[in-house]
């Protein structure tokens, strides 16, 4: 075992800390480390800061535009990414659409729709969830039937986060009713000001306007935008959710947080001492700092033991439930810290709005329910 | 030994209960939340006249309750519905007033509607302590203003500060000492910053300079005690109304929602965590009426019994707010379903007046001094 | 509300206080106190002086030599035996078989058994489980076919605690297969002299010969030996869940035993000063503390709510779950007070070995987990 | 960056582990578990004929291992066997003797397996405070007897010290400083009662009255830290291969127990908690990797990972214990079933060389310090 970076690594991370030294603009860095809500340009702006650099599209192959970096690179670019406040990726079109158009897309659709990712072009939306469809996402009963040259889609998604800013949605649709609920969807690359889409937004606990609901009626998609073969789109779907694993632990940017909770703590006092200093609120700090060290370790071990980015199911299962209840245990620590300072709707950092917000880290992305089953399953294997 | 209500307090909560499932329902809740006021007087006045107020306080006092199990009905029925209006506030001051057998004629004002009251005792660097205080109290310089006095200082997150006329005010008197005011507010000296609260209605800061003021006690401490033991068991109480509407709400969804062809009811890991929030509700309903029924007793046995209460309906609050949501998914989280209106509320009364930490040691200390 | 005691039940607790002063041996409460396991005689003396006063037959009537209180008084006799270290009685025979007698059970069974419970001629035993029947009880094997004026008993019962010790087994027995699991049990009174039945111990992790496993080859048990009518034991079983629910959440025992805890950290040294002034361990310590009053509060609600002792099972269920996890907590923070000396085998005090074998409390008794499923079936009406 | 154990590891932990599962079997291990010696020589020679006593030092020391991740494929192989033969006390106390430079001769017997040594660090005031120290070092007598002390107090929960022929023991050193020493058990004023563990084989206190020593060194800290950071990895290490075992044991339960009719691993609750029962293992396990690997660092990083896996293991170990007990039922609790031993010893490794409250009390004051 060696759980060092060899100095080739540790020099890409010289690199890396140095670009966003320069790059970075401290105005987003500040939004980030606040937990503020970053605007459509706000994103727009650091994807195209990354994308001059070569590295919006981390996990693609160098041909297609993307980086071609080994898992330890990938992991300490997100390191420094998380430790200087840098926004992430909008995830949707580099690390969700690019990887299934680069395995399942036809040449053509690769060639049109890859550098649109890149240079912003398009900003991509998911269709996944549907009001009757959550957990049990093969169940979803968005249509699309063929018509000549179109399919013809009716039907109503959900949650479709960021969607207010997409001008394209990747959806899972039913083209079959036969067979297992499975069988009959297919992957269709949809442009949002096709007549017939509606976009109304669903406002969040903490008063946001994050998701939205999109409700298609009689919509005309071209064939061409069928990814891969009609039917098989669980297939694709399914390809996502092993491919891009390195981010699902959020270790990095739960590294991050903790070290703004330990800040704001020291900044809160308890019986005139920092909180820090207080013996339950340190202990439940040190709780999850050792919890978030092991966790840095347990990814590490999922991402090089599963080589190519493809982890087995259940061990980024595994990752995704401890990763996402560490996060929210960090937002709740915070939380905790402001004591009555928490009650005010704005509080400068938006901290009690963030753990708000952070409770859909343990639903959203394939429930936490929906890990443990996919966990057991591998286990009992029954 | 006997677990029920008196007749009166049932017929009480009976009552206010039915006029609030009519006239509070939850979009009338949200309106007024929302309002720029952060409060409705008209709800008020009508709350007012049902005798809602007069509960809160004993017959001396104008009143016809002021026990812990009048709040107890009260303020159960307050969190069953969300209410936003001024009722802590009210009821820790006008409390204060009445202990310290001052002002009775704003006190049957607030027993009328008429007005509403403030109790400002946190500062932003007590954290829920009540003797932390940096709030200054001078005498009045006019030699003859006997009884009146100037406060210097800066009390924070007071809920719903501009529905109130007067704050009751504690600062530091001398050295050693810490009084507890009236301040009139609006008056010059007295300013009053409001925001929106994270679980509805408003609420506001005060910054005080020199600003004119009633000294009610000169030995605030102990009956800031007593004040805050009220204010806790009241909230404990708003708790469990809270938290019996989140596990009414999770448990008519899991019943309904279906996925995978049947009721989420019917799956097994969801039924034993909702066994736990029962579990958890209703030993805070335990440890609510354990706080009620110590508030009239000997100091030592009361604050054990009020900072157990408030460290359970905080440990409590927490997992039904966070089960609820995340039992219902993503429909959980958004604002148009009550269930997160509820489940903010919830985990903010965790904040008032101390929370589960903060409690919980007070609990150990007590438990070694007594 | 009110949650006072009368002065008329003041003087109550004043009596059995003053009992237990004067008659509880010294040797059997520092037994009890310090977890040491009491002998069959030792459990057969606290039997004869509570049954001298009167007072071994709490829950029955009157009129068969029980004691006909109220559910206060019985609430306070625990209270008041707990606080002295007193031994619990052993419930088989008084809390067990005795209810079921009372309400199903023929004349001439009430005439001959219910006295014998009392003056210690026999010891009763409980043959519910079986290795293939826990949880699913209803599911059980052991038959009793009729064959004249005697039933012929086949198979096996297990977990029988301190089976031991008895000459007599109350048992389930399945006298039909037709129908519904619970429609054909029956409920059968058995002589363990009889030819046919062997004993087995177990032997539990704590190394201790507490439970048993009961052999029935060709058993023949006398007709006038069924208890109500064939086929209807389910029901009679079923009673006694609902019975006796004083004892359940084991507050008493938990108060005394919580006492006993903070004397043991009180005598352990952290850092030089008591282990009840570290603040993790005085945190766990006032954790499970608060959770026990609270609990008080809750066994009482529940027991009055449910006035003649019959509480609605859930209710129940809830009392048995929390009341074993606070128990169970308890003996944890025994073990954890005794730090390196807790290894041991043999303890001066027992504590490692309680630790263990009360495991037991959230398993056997119904498992907590079966009380889940009470509850939210209850809860969930479906 | 790499999480695979070197070939020569694990070829060393798959021999040792195919001879446990030959030699050792849990028959075997209850019998020599049982026994008056609570031990066994031969099996102790058998294994260290395997190398597996060299594996725990280095080559200086005449060994062919000594580092984190050796110790880690020993103990993991132990635990997974539940081995009670004496390790840990020979792993301490030899390196001590190591990294003293001493006694090389008994370090040959001890790689040899022709002896085993005990380490007594614990009092029974001290707690796992390893500089909790009352037994009291003086200067031999003889003026002639340079390097000989005589050493009084008492050692507790030392184990197998029965099977020991010396143990290292520290002791307190004039007024402000420490020593650790070699004592000959057997001698003189080193008295051994010896008793069972809970969770299988033997330990004792050593009562030592002007008992004879040898000085290993007069700064002992420095090389108690160490030493003791060495045994938690080993435990830590330990406590994996006892998890995995009693996970493995749990899922071919639910597999195979059926209740209702159907298997009992069809329950969703059930499923839920041994999913969560598996995180907590692979998280113990990373954390037993990142203090393997810290072993030889500096400081500060080593002993915040020790702390950090100590704790953790702590904790994992007990949720392991209950829940594969429960999920059981009455079955787990008994001592036909390989499972309850197994269950003991996750248990008791939590007792050993500081548990859960203090390692995350000392995660945090090295924290603060580092």
């Amino acid at each position: 075992m060696d759980l060092t970076f060899t100095p080739a690594e540790e020099a890409f991370r010289a690199e890396v800390r140095a670009f966003l030294e320069q790059n970075l603009p401290s105005m987003l860095a500040e939004k980030i480390r606040t937990a503020q809500r970053l605007s459509k340009s706000d994103h727009e702006q650091w994807h195209a800061i990354l994308n001059q650099r070569g590295w919006l599209a981390v996990h693609w192959p160098v041909e297609h535009g993307g980086t071609g970096w080994s898992i330890e690179q990938s992991y300490i670019f997100e390191d420094e990414l998380s430790r200087a406040h840098a926004p992430g990726v909008v995830a949707f079109g580099p690390s969700m659409l690019g990887p299934v158009l680069i395995k399942y897309g036809s040449e053509a659709q690769k060639r049109y729709w890859l550098p649109r990712i890149l240079d912003g072009s398009d900003w991509w939306c998911q269709g996944y969830s549907e009001p009757g469809a959550g957990s049990d996402l093969a169940s979803l009963k968005t249509s699309a039937v063929r018509d000549g040259d179109h399919y013809i889609v009716n039907g109503q998604k959900t949650w479709t986060t960021l969607g207010q800013h997409a001008n394209m949605i990747f959806c899972l649709v039913r083209t079959s009713s036969e067979g297992r609920k499975q069988e009959g969807i297919s992957f269709l690359l949809i442009d949002m000001k096709t007549p017939g889409i509606e976009v109304r937004p669903i406002i969040l606990l903490d008063g946001e306007h994050e998701v939205n609901e999109i409700f298609f009626t009689n919509v005309k998609v071209p064939v061409e935008n069928l990814v891969g073969t009609e039917n098989k789109g669980w297939t694709y779907a399914k390809y996502l959710l092993t491919y891009e694993r390195t981010g699902i632990a959020g270790v990095s940017r739960s590294i991050a947080a903790l070290k703004e909770l330990r800040r704001i703590a020291q900044a809160q006092l308890r019986n005139g001492k920092p909180l820090t200093e207080d013996p339950l609120f340190a202990a439940r700090m040190a709780r999850v700092d050792i919890d978030l060290r092991n966790m840095v370790t347990t990814n590490l071990r999922v991402l090089l033991a599963s080589g190519d980015g493809a982890a087995p199911l259940e061990m980024g299962a595994m990752l995704k439930i401890r990763g996402t209840e560490i996060r929210q245990e960090i937002t709740r620590l915070a939380r905790i810290a402001l004591g009555p300072q928490a009650q005010p709707f704005c509080t400068p950092e938006g901290i009690t709005a963030q753990y708000l917000n952070y409770r859909k880290l343990s639903i959203f992305g394939g429930s936490n329910e929906v890990q443990r089953e996919i966990i057991s399953k591998s286990l009992l294997e029954m | 030994m006997n677990f029920t209500h008196s007749e009166d307090r049932q017929m009480l909560a009976d009552t206010f209960g039915r006029h609030l499932d009519q006239q509070y329902t939850i979009d009338v809740r949200h309106r007024i939340s929302g309002s720029p006021e952060g409060w409705s007087r008209e709800r008020w006045l009508g709350m007012a006249d049902l005798g809602i107020i007069g509960a809160l306080f004993d017959e001396r006092s104008g009143g016809y309750g002021g026990s812990g199990f009048d709040l107890a009905v009260v303020f159960e029925q307050l969190g069953r519905s969300l209410v936003v209006e001024p009722f802590l506030g009210s009821l820790m001051a006008g409390q204060a007033l009445a202990k310290a057998g001052c002002r009775s004629d704003l006190l049957a004002q607030l027993i009328a509607g008429e007005t509403a009251l403030a109790f400002a005792s946190e500062e932003p660097q007590s954290r829920y302590d009540l003797a932390s205080l940096t709030t200054q109290a001078q005498p009045a310089q006019a030699q003859h203003d006997h009884g009146t006095w100037t406060l210097s200082g800066r009390k924070s997150v007071i809920p719903q500060l501009e529905a109130a006329s007067h704050a009751v005010v504690s600062a530091r008197l001398g050295k050693d000492s810490a009084g507890l005011f009236l301040v009139e507010l609006g008056k010059p000296g007295a300013v009053v910053s409001g925001y929106k609260m994270v679980d509805g209605g408003r609420g506001g800061d005060l910054t005080l300079d020199r600003a004119s003021a009633t000294l009610l006690t000169d030995n605030a401490l102990p009956l800031l005690e007593e004040i805050t033991a009220a204010g806790i068991v009241a909230l404990s109480w708003e708790a469990v109304g809270v938290m019996d509407v989140l596990k009414k709400s999770t448990l008519d969804y899991l019943r309904t929602r279906k996925q995978f062809g049947i009721p989420i009811g019917k799956f097994q890991a969801l039924q034993h965590r909702i066994v736990n929030v029962a579990i958890e509700i209703e030993q805070a309903r335990s440890a609510a009426i354990n706080a009620a029924a110590a508030l009239a007793g000997p100091r030592a046995a009361r604050e054990r019994a009020v900072s157990a209460a408030k460290y359970t309906v905080g440990r409590a609050g927490t997992i039904a707010a966070e089960e609820s949501i995340q039992m219902h998914g993503g429909i959980g989280m958004s604002w148009e379903l009550p269930l997160s209106h509820y489940a903010k509320r919830a985990l903010m009364i965790g904040h008032q007046l101390g929370d589960e930490d903060h409690h919980l040691s007070r609990f150990i200390s007590l438990a070694v001094t007594g």
